[in-house]
């Protein structure tokens, strides 16, 4: 291996992919961290990195890593392009001593291209709220995980919300829901659940998608200006958020009745609109805001010491915090594959066992300083998320904050289990794979 | 002193008009051709197939295949991503619907598939001219994409769109799918673009080609000695999308296994084998392959150097690669304005004559 | 057949060297509302070189262009080979065996003298787009054959040093040899000359000449040519048609030409009645 | 049909912010030949820097306006000098991939100084729709859109201005028609360059600020241009008033397409149905609405 790297490194120069051959004698965990903080969608990837980043500094500084094992984060830049995507996994594929131990690709593109290859290469995906959202069964997929929910958990709570707003699930029989999405893998996800759910409840869906970059969506809100629709959700990203936030104000539609998905609910998205955001709704899973323990620790720890990866005053930020979790759950399935393998030199194979095992309850959220930020999690071999609900925040334009307004909506799992039963199956299928038995 | 062409008479038309008229550029191509199936393949791994070669040799294929149409026949395309999804599609739905043919076999019929839609969108070119036509296949490109994005069936109704492929053999071999080994993905793809390349130098070179480029250069001046403008630029249109849309089968069966057309196809492909074209060097086979060698190669040499080497943020080191990406281009075509294939002509020009300047 | 026969304008014109290989009848042809030919007949016949002369605007390119189907003609006919042709396209044209070289130069710049020449060659080959793949065998024999025909014809117009230059690098005289060599490759039944001679010294405007008239001699090929140089024209051409403002004034032998009162007034510029 | 008004008037309204973009390009293209791939990535560039230096700085607008400015003279004058003066009569696809490596620097360049977050463009610039309009009319038409016509209208008569009355504009005129021509008036042909590159800056700054009022300033911005191709197109590359109608009626196109057509076929088909629109008038048109006849010759 080593002859073949060097012989490959002399015949290109310096493109060959720099095995860091680190001499520590402790033992290092590598975690990369695919972000995109240029391109298109750079504002959203670089709050995420952030907070992504600045926990494992954390941990570096305070506990000086994980059981005594050092943690190397190495990002690579992906610019939210598959091709670049797959450039950074594989360079990063085989670094350090452990080998990439889990992957958090932020993309659904890039999500999709690692998939297949997670079980070839045996490491664990961790797509957390995003990617193919019937990995959420572990049998079909045994190295992907996406908790703490997908995006049909999603759409269903966000159905629910708006029913709990309207006095019950059968007062939505008859109102009209717009879906403005993405047009794209990503922005298609929820259709099929909305599909079924609006066959239940009896709402009308309309459908109206968005090309990507989204600048100019003036046809698509005259339409919601003609159709009048009692609720528009949203399935967004990037520049398509602001500009729908601000055309929707601008056709006054009313806030409280537009709910952005959690991609679509961040500070980016709605400060380029000012006054006009105000009131403006968006699904999430965790609180917003800087006010728990752990975030005081890092201002203190990782900012104090000069270490922290983007500015002190965005460290709470929607998308930080949602970095931050990420990184929470990923140390947590580390330190449970430790824990079942007895040792902290643990490989990408043992995070998935820590995945599969994972289980971080309010005792454990508080102890690591974040209590009540998000719900419970609990994963096991067949279940590969968990556990989908969600809370609503609105935007308050004045003091520039999000605020929780409703909290522990929980998805439909009669209609979502099926769904997702039946998407497992058919890729089960194409792809050919036995599903596995889970004895638990 | 090596590179001479004296002293090598040609006794006949035949051995004038041979592939490669000069012996050390015979020489010098089979022994690349050796290296490249011989020897490569026991060295590649993971790395270097998934993120270095692959993409090499396939924007290598779609370059080749762009600037048929562009450097030969002179007819500017910007639809290069569209008519890729149009072989990738075609892949998908001859895989699903045929599991038993070759693999090969669909490369070939997707291609096939691509020329036909390729056709279709070449039509507005005998009256469009320039940059009017150049814009105009952005209609193809925003269409296409469009029409796989929206209708189900291109996607056997998946949920989302996306697109996986299905695995497949050759020889026994396993060639798409994520446990195909990497020395045979390479050698595949390898084994198209060699057998291409040498098709495509072989029509340039002969009655059709000239049909091309003499529309190119002077298209009332070649339907007045007897070209068929529509169809030459039709044929033009046919060959060149019959490369792009293997390119785009192989990029989603071999290289990425999944793909979402509207971010993989996106309008952005279409500039990126453009500007491979035209850095490489129009209306030179040799120009293809070094454009996209440039394009697919400098980037993540720039990356490595500056992450690795220097120690660089990564994102910094990302905003310095795209300033240094587009002084690189600037400067080249300062220098050069023919592209690269026509420096190392000039380079060669010069080793011939070496060391007598004059 | 020949439903039209042109009035002999002057005695002793009825003397054929041929038949008639085209002849064009009240041809007009219009630009918007600009007229560029009216009502202009005249006739080429086999072997001859037939020369169209007038002074600058009077239509002598328009006139080719309409001959090789570049422009179609408002009202009129022509006659090809005894037929009436129809509206056709250029490359029609030149299927036919109407070869031609331009006023200003044509050629394919990118390409190299012998590529343009071999250009010449596209129509006569007959091999299909898979053997063109394979440039092998039959496809290779081919073009060797075709390679033997043009290699004939540069050492015909002695441009042997010239092969593999691309042509864009080439002075402007020997351009026009490389555009001469292209239309010759068609074997063309009728070759039409834009100002062949146009910016050229004495010593090319004698080699030129030379090439035509060996052309003329050796291949039997029919010439109508445009020319200004007045000398050239008087020692080459069989027969000279003159024109100006689009209209035909005169058709006949050199000499008589020469003398015609309305010739000399065209050339003087005397004012027109009408 | 009051909804269909709504429509046409959204269209117009959508047309006249690429007919914004559009001028940028018609400019250079008119006085130099180039089809400039940049110009997207210059609206993104100026808009950066004008917002970068409020933020820096705190200066207000205006303040800031003029350093943008500039700040583009001076990169008109540095485009000119270190990349258009080495590239003098090469062939035009030549000069557009030197314009794409441009595009690649500025990119590159923008993001080192300003960072890649949204920025937020707040100049006081009306949101919302017209009270107005749709208390009287029932009739929905966005301020800002009001506010991007009346700036179109007044650089457009600003460089009609300009081009008709001033030395320099005539002469800009000129070197359209012809090169030589130009020298004789006396003006250098590097200085027309400066001046035309300049003119496209700005621009591409006022239709940067207009686009980021709506989204905030963020690399989305650069792709914008996108939007105005089918324009150029439909309107002709050297035309001016080319590509304000040519805006209007691929804007009132794609509109009326979309909320009319879009619902039978799944929606999402503005952007493709614009290109097909200007695809299907070049057919009819090859040289656009306002370009100059093509007449073939030999």
């Amino acid at each position: 291996m080593r002859l073949k790297d060097l012989a490959i490194g002399i015949a290109a120069l310096a493109i060959a992919a720099p095995i860091a051959a680190t001499a520590a004698s402790a033992y290092e965990l590598t975690i990369p961290s695919l972000v995109y903080r240029t391109g298109p969608y750079a504002p959203s990837g670089i709050p995420f990195a952030n907070g992504y980043a600045d926990y494992f500094t954390l941990l570096n500084e305070r506990d000086g890593g994980i059981n005594g094992a050092k943690i190397n984060v190495v990002e690579c830049e992906t610019a939210y392009n598959t091709q670049q995507g797959v450039e950074c996994y594989e360079n990063t594929k085989n670094q350090g001593e452990s080998g990439a131990l889990v992957y958090q690709p932020l993309s659904t593109g890039i999500s999709y291209q690692l998939i297949p290859k997670a079980e070839v290469d045996q490491i664990p995906i961790f797509t957390m709220g995003y990617g193919r959202t019937s990995a959420a069964d572990g049998t079909t997929f045994p190295w992907i995980f996406n908790p703490p929910g997908t995006y049909w958990d999603l759409a269903s709570g966000m159905v629910n919300y708006a029913a709990a707003v309207e006095g019950g699930l059968e007062n939505l029989s008859g109102k009209t829901l717009a879906l403005v999405y993405h047009n794209s893998a990503y922005g298609k996800e929820p259709i099929r659940t909305l599909e079924s759910l609006a066959e239940k409840h009896g709402f009308k869906l309309e459908l109206l998608p968005v090309d990507h970059p989204g600048q100019e969506q003036k046809a698509t809100w005259l339409q919601i200006r003609r159709l009048r629709p009692d609720w528009v959700f949203m399935w967004g990203w990037g520049v398509m958020n602001q500009v729908a936030v601000k055309e929707a104000a601008s056709i006054r539609f009313p806030m409280d009745r537009f709910i952005g998905n959690w991609w679509s609910g961040s500070e980016q998205d709605v400060l380029p609109a000012g006054g006009d955001a105000n009131g403006y709704l968006s699904a999430t899973f965790h609180a917003p805001g800087p006010d728990f323990p752990l975030h005081q620790e890092i201002l203190e720890k990782v900012y104090g010491a000069g270490k922290g990866a983007g500015e002190k005053e965005r460290v709470g930020e929607v998308l930080y915090n949602r970095g931050l979790i990420a990184a929470v759950w990923t140390v947590e399935a580390i330190r449970k594959a430790m824990e079942i393998k007895g040792s902290n030199e643990i490989k990408a194979s043992d995070v998935r066992d820590g995945f599969d095992a994972l289980k971080v309850d309010e005792a454990r959220l508080a102890e690591l300083g974040l209590p009540n930020f998000t719900y419970p999690v609990e994963l096991s071999c067949a279940v590969h998320s968990n556990p989908g609900t969600i809370l609503i925040q609105q935007w308050d334009a004045g003091a520039k904050k999000w605020t929780v307004i409703a909290s522990g909506i929980q998805p439909d799992r009669e209609v979502i289990d099926p769904l997702i039963a039946e998407d497992a199956a058919a890729y089960a299928k194409e792809a050919n794979i036995t599903p596995r038995e889970c004895n638990n | 002193m090596l590179y001479r062409e004296a002293g090598q008479f040609k006794t006949t038309y035949d051995a004038d008009q041979a592939i490669f008229p000069i012996a050390q550029d015979r020489w010098a191509v089979i022994a690349f051709a050796a290296i490249a199936f011989l020897v490569v393949p026991f060295f590649v791994n993971d790395y270097w197939t998934n993120a270095v070669l692959l993409p090499l040799l396939i924007y290598g294929l779609a370059a080749l295949g762009l600037n048929i149409l562009v450097g030969y026949c002179g007819q500017i395309s910007l639809g290069t991503g569209g008519f890729m999804a149009v072989g990738a599609f075609a892949s998908y739905k001859l895989m699903t619907s045929f599991p038993e043919l070759n693999i090969a076999i669909v490369v070939l019929l997707s291609g096939g598939a691509t020329a036909l839609v390729g056709v279709m969108f070449g039509l507005p070119s005998l009256r469009i001219k320039g940059f009017y036509l150049a814009v105009a296949t952005l209609a193809a490109q925003f269409f296409l994409v469009w029409l796989f994005n929206k209708f189900g069936w291109f996607y056997n109704y998946s949920a989302t769109g996306q697109i996986s492929v299905p695995e497949r053999t050759i020889f026994g071999l396993v060639v798409t799918g994520p446990t195909a080994a990497p020395w045979v993905k390479y050698l595949f793809c390898l084994s198209f673009l060699a057998l291409f390349g040498l098709i495509a130098k072989n029509v340039v070179r002969g009655r059709i080609g000239r049909n091309w480029m003499a529309i190119r250069d002077m298209d009332i001046a070649a339907e007045l000695i007897g070209v068929r403008p529509l169809q030459t630029k039709l044929s033009a249109f046919a060959f060149s999308s019959f490369y792009v849309g293997m390119a785009g089968s192989l990029l989603f069966t071999v290289y990425l296994g999944a793909v979402e057309v509207t971010e993989v196809f996106g309008i952005n492909v279409s500039f990126l084998v453009l500007f491979m074209v035209i850095i490489g060097g129009l209306g030179s086979i040799l120009g293809s392959f070094l454009g996209a060698t440039f394009l697919v190669l400098m980037p993540i040499f720039l990356k490595n150097f500056m992450v690795d080497g220097l120690g660089l943020l990564p994102v910094l080191a990302k905003h310095v690669e795209i300033l240094l990406m587009g002084l690189l281009i600037m400067g080249f075509l300062i220098v050069e304005p023919h592209g690269l294939a026509r420096m190392w002509q000039i380079l060669k020009e010069k080793f011939r004559l070496w060391p007598f300047p004059y | 057949m020949n439903a039209f026969v042109e009035p002999a304008t002057m005695p002793g014109s009825g003397v054929a060297k041929g038949e008639v290989l085209l002849s064009v009848a009240n041809v007009s042809l219009a630009f918007g509302g600009v007229k560029a030919i009216t009502n202009i007949s005249f006739d080429i016949r086999k072997g001859e070189i037939r020369a169209i002369i007038g002074p600058n605007g009077a239509g002598k390119t328009s006139m080719l262009n309409v001959i090789n189907g570049f422009y179609h003609p408002q009202e009129g006919t022509i006659t090809w080979r005894g037929k009436a042709r129809r509206k056709m396209k250029p490359y029609e044209a030149a299927s036919h065996g109407i070869a031609r070289t331009f006023q200003n130069v044509a050629l394919f710049k990118g390409m190299t003298t012998l590529d343009n020449i071999m250009t010449g060659r596209g129509l006569s080959m007959k091999k299909n787009f898979l053997w063109q793949c394979l440039h092998w065998g039959p496809a290779l024999k081919e073009e060797i054959d075709h390679r033997h025909r043009v290699e004939e014809i540069i050492d015909f117009l002695e441009i042997q040093a010239i092969r593999k230059t691309p042509v864009g690098r080439l002075p402007y005289g020997l351009q026009k040899r490389v555009e001469l060599a292209r239309a010759l490759a068609m074997e063309p039944e009728l070759l039409l000359l834009d100002e062949p001679m146009a910016g050229m010294n004495l010593e090319e405007k004698e080699d030129m000449s030379r090439f035509i008239l060996d052309v003329n001699q050796q291949f039997g090929t029919t010439i109508a040519l445009i020319e200004h140089d007045m000398g050239v024209v008087m020692d080459l051409s069989d027969r000279v048609v003159v024109l100006d403002y689009g209209r035909k004034i005169a058709d006949g032998m050199p000499e008589d030409v020469q003398k015609n009162q309305d010739v000399i007034d065209a050339y003087l510029g005397v004012p027109h009645e009408e | 049909m009051l909804f269909f008004i709504e429509t046409v008037l959204s269209g117009l309204m959508a047309g006249v912010m690429y007919s914004l973009v559009a001028l940028g390009f018609v400019l250079i293209f008119k006085a130099s030949g180039i089809f400039n791939f940049a110009q997207g990535v210059f609206c993104l560039f100026a808009a950066l820097t004008f917002v970068g230096i409020m933020e820096k700085t705190g200066v207000p607008w205006p303040v800031s306006f003029v350093l943008t400015v500039g700040v583009m003279i001076a990169l008109a004058w540095a485009i000119e000098r270190f990349l258009l003066s080495h590239l003098v009569n090469q062939e035009p696809i030549i000069l557009f991939m030197a314009t794409i490596g441009l595009a690649y620097f500025l990119e590159g360049l923008g993001d080192l100084m300003w960072g890649s977050d949204v920025k937020p463009l707040d100049i006081g610039l009306p949101s919302g729709a017209s009270d107005w309009m749709l208390d009287t009319f029932d009739i929905y038409v966005e301020k800002l859109e009001v506010v991007a016509a009346v700036v179109a209208a007044a650089l457009v008569t600003g460089l009609a201005v300009f081009f008709q009355k001033t030395r320099i504009g005539r002469a800009l005129r000129a070197v359209a028609d012809d090169h030589q021509a130009a020298l004789s008036v006396g003006i250098s042909l590097r200085t027309i360059w400066v001046i035309v590159w300049s003119v496209a800056g700005i621009v591409a700054l006022v239709a940067g600020i207009m686009w980021g009022a709506k989204s905030g300033v963020q690399f989305s911005l650069s792709l914008i241009a996108l939007k105005a191709l089918p324009v150029l197109i439909l309107g002709g590359f050297t035309s001016i008033p080319g590509a304000i109608v040519g805006g209007l009626i691929i804007g009132v196109g794609e509109k009326v397409a979309e909320i009319y057509l879009g619902p039978f076929v799944g929606g999402a088909i503005e952007n493709w149905f614009a290109y097909m629109l200007a695809l299907a008038f070049l057919l009819v048109r090859p040289q656009g609405l306002f370009g100059e006849r093509i007449i073939e010759r030999v």
